[in-house]
């Protein structure tokens, strides 16, 4: 699925990010990448969605080596990544309906479907009241979940998601860890970079873990026992799970 | 889907000045064209009314008797038509030629007691070239100081001249157009740059450069063609207004000498297409300076 | 702290195209100012060359002897300079009136064996109203034919078609002047709009209003100045180009008639001028839509 | 210091935010702003710097009603304002250093002390190596301490903080609340609005608490010690203590 293979990555004016960095990760996996404030796992994530061209190495993403793809074959690709910006990136004057439905209106999805898909899914993050609000005018935690919904509402084989915890209360984390869960459930491999300490600790996920410019695979679970995510956070009643998106997978059509 | 559009091109500030901006080089378009138009015309005029003419003086001594003056005037005139390429030829009468002098004598010239030379007025094919050398030494030989004018080196330069303010007025349309695709240019840039953020997410999404670049060609179709048709209105009635206040000055100045300077139907033809080439070159230049610029900025 | 520029106005798309076009209105409206200009000086050379002269014709009957003829010129030269306004008075020689005829009539019209009128040409003081009936009434009692001619009607049409022409010069001048400011306006707002955000934390941060119209106002006076000094030289080579071209094809078509279309040199200083102009529009549009904006905005 | 008199809030196109809100911050004092996502805090801080007219009641800053400013006599008063925005508003083509001495420099303070202070105070968040960095090349927590930076350079009167340690791990967020401390125990008066409960819980200072529209204040103290901020963090020997800015406070000028 993903394979990095001796990657380093370097912005033109300045010194190595990361270097040697060399790992693969399984179809359906689910690991948090972590690290120090400016240690690198922004910039990985830019790797990963291809909005950064590695300086040295090899990535292959979904079976393709990411240097040889030309610039007309790159939206196909892209439109199988799921991303959580850490600055959102919300379009400010598109409602947050549009925003989410974005994404599948790309993808050429039919209205109705998107009608029913996108309202489902803000009103599970606890945006039915602003479906008609443009972004500027929500708060800082309500346009991050605006912007993970619209990473997750095409069902993407690939979620990138940064610091998506960083502007909502503990309660409103762990309902999105949940929605995370589900996905990676459906098949999305899901890698989530956090400072959240409290959230790596109780997700016992693989960890990514960025130190001086080089990544090591943690893996936690040989130590604690893997809980359950419905029994750590408590699914909502009322929905009984989160919703999972269309049915028909915009990226199902290359 | 095509409907939707992510960009809030129509918001942004060029879509009100854009128009305005194009509307004006529309106008200095049409101006220019129908100027150009004109000129073609009067210079058309110019050749077949001038050049193609020849005049034939025949200044009979004052001592001459009318008859043997007519026996003169009438072997002057078969002479002229006997001319290869000639295909008319008319004598003057004396108040047409008072009219000629009109401006120059007050409008009592032709009650003037003064004799006039005689003249004859030829016409003859375009294309025919006459032997001016030999015509003059045959109608000497008929009347001594006779002679022959093809006003040809006064057409050339007035010829010339036109054809100088017909090349300024291309160059002026070539700038007036130069300059609305340097402005389409400018704010298709202007607004790439103000939407950079949402662009660069659109394409993270994964729409193609033609998702964007539609938006941008479809916004620059709409303005220039506002902008052309408001340029086109006034430009038209601008070439109205200036061609009837000038065949009144023409008219009221030199009655005799008046041109006509409206347009012909396929000419007004040509300035109605403006504001669809305008509105043209501003998609096109949209469109390309999309596409350029997205394969260098993502 | 003033050399400090929180805005990146010149790295925006504007700062590249506004000198364009700033250049391009400065441009036309040196060519419209200087059109003007010269329009001023030829119909003040009209008013004064055939306004303020009057034409006497005296058609000699043909019978009369040359004594006498002389006598009654004499008579009638008396009678035109004693009349009060008349400041000279010229006899035109036999090959004047022939140069006057001349396009009409050929090179050779002087040594044609035509008796031309004697014509007198009369100058007058610009402000005098001289008695024309008066003067032609006396005259007739010496050459019964007389005429007195002010060429007024003419005078007063071609003087009138001159000022339409210069009324459509100042209004293209005042056109270019104020779709340069309309660009301003617009390059100002799209700047504004650009750079709202950071307009905004500069203002949060407890900058006053004219520390943001400050940076934008010396942007336009920059751009102002350049666009105007561009459009200035290409606005100075046509005007002499097409000086040139008039001159010289007048010139070559009519040498008797040719005008004079330089410029004077003060009229040189205020198309001098024309670039100033244009950039301390360009500056006090740019503050005031930015004073006006943010007043709006914040 | 700060007065508010039955404040109430709303945006133009929606329900109120805010209603009733009567209570007073008095000069020095060091307050947190909780509340769930959503609640107002945000919203509460922009009526503070006068980015928000209230739509009822009296806020009343620094002795001046603040319904009775007219445009001209804002700049003065906002320059003695330092904030942290939640989306941190950091000036793009601006570098680090220059963003940071951009409030000096309106206020019209000479280059060589702006210099001596912004470094020391860069130097101090841990961006030394970062002065000619322009903020989109920083990481988000990078950003984040930058408009930290900007916000404290000129030892603002009032201090208003929105979210500042969303983006940065707990080693920094140390680090920048000793800071904050620092500049309140010399005087400013600090507010800052966080869902970190964590930092809630060990700085035990007063709360206001926005629930349902209405905001509550909460003091903590009498139920636990007050902890001295150095034995809690341990602040850094190398400096001695986070800078003070510089000594001429622009604020005081008018
Ligand atoms: N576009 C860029 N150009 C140059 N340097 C950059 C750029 N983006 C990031 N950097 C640098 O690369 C380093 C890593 O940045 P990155 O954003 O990947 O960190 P991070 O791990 O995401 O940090 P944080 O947790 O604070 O968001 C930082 O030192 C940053 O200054
Ligand atoms: N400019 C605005 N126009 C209209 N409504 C707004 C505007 N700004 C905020 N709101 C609404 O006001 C409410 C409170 O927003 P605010 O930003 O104050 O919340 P917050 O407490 O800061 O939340 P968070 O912790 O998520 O940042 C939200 O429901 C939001 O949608
Ligand atoms: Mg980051
Ligand atoms: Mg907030």
């Amino acid at each position: 699925m993903i394979l990095f293979d001796g990657v380093a990555v370097q912005y033109s004016a300045g010194p190595p990010i990361l270097h040697d960095v060399t790992f693969t990760l399984a179809p359906g996996s689910f690991h948090f990448l972590v690290g120090r404030s400016g240690a690198g796992k922004s910039s990985m994530l830019k790797v990963l969605y291809l909005g950064l061209r590695p300086t040295r190495g090899t990535v292959s993403l979904f079976g393709r080596d990411v240097a040889s793809l030309n610039r007309a074959e790159m939206p196909a690709l892209r439109r199988r990544i799921g991303v959580v910006f850490q600055d959102f990136r919300l379009i400010e004057h598109l409602s947050t309906f549009d925003n989410v439905a974005l994404p599948l209106r790309i993808a050429g999805v039919r209205e109705a479907e998107i009608k029913k898909h996108v309202t489902e899914l803000l009103s599970w993050v606890g945006l039915k009241d602003h479906l008609d609000a443009l972004p500027p005018t929500l708060s800082g935690g309500q346009q991050q979940r605006v912007s993970i919904a619209r990473a997750v509402i095409a069902r993407p084989s690939l979620l990138l998601a940064d610091e998506p915890t960083g502007n909502v209360d503990d309660v409103i984390g762990l309902r999105l860890m949940y929605l995370f869960e589900e996905l990676n459930r459906l098949g999305t491999t899901v890698v989530i970079a956090t400072h959240n300490d409290t959230l790596v600790s109780r997700f016992s996920h693989r960890q990514l873990r960025i130190e001086d410019g080089s990544i090591r695979v943690f893996d936690p679970r040989p130590m604690t026992a893997y809980p359950s995510p419905q029994g750590t956070m408590g699914a909502p009643a009322a929905t009984g799970g989160p919703p999972t998106g269309p049915v028909r997978r915009p990226g199902a059509a290359q | 889907m095509f409907g939707h559009s992510d960009l809030p091109l129509n918001r942004d500030a060029s879509a009100r000045f854009l128009p305005w901006i194009i509307g004006f080089m529309t106008y200095l378009c049409v101006i220019a064209v129908a100027a150009g138009l004109t000129v073609d015309r009067v210079a058309e005029r110019w050749r077949q009314g001038l050049a193609g003419n020849l005049t034939v003086e025949l200044p009979f001594p004052a001592e001459l008797e009318t008859e043997k003056r007519a026996e003169q005037l009438d072997q002057a005139m078969e002479l002229v038509a006997d001319t290869p390429g000639v295909t008319g030829a008319t004598v003057l009468e004396d108040h047409q030629i008072a009219a000629l002098l009109e401006p120059w004598l007050g409008p009592d010239a032709g009650q003037l007691d003064v004799p006039l030379p005689t003249m004859i007025a030829v016409t003859r094919r375009t294309d025919a070239v006459i032997d001016l050398a030999g015509l003059k030494t045959k109608l000497r030989q008929i009347v001594p100081d006779a002679e022959v004018d093809d006003h040809g080196d006064w057409v050339a330069d007035a010829l010339g001249f036109l054809r100088s303010l017909q090349a300024l007025a291309g160059a002026l349309s070539a700038l007036a157009l130069g300059a609305a695709a340097l402005t389409v240019i400018f704010v298709t840039r202007t607004g790439l740059a103000t939407h950079r953020g949402v662009i660069e997410v659109v394409h993270l999404i994964g729409a193609p450069d033609r998702y964007i670049a539609r938006q941008f060609q479809a916004q620059a179709l709409k303005l220039g063609i506002l902008g052309g048709v408001v340029g086109l209105g006034f430009g038209a009635a601008t070439v109205l207004g200036i061609g009837r206040l000038i065949a009144f000055s023409l008219d009221a100045a030199n009655p005799g000498l008046a041109f006509d300077f409206r347009l012909l139907p396929w000419q007004w033809v040509v300035l109605g297409a403006l504001p669809l080439v305008v509105a043209l070159l501003a998609m096109f230049t949209a469109r390309r300076t999309v596409l350029r610029s997205l394969a260098k900025m993502l």
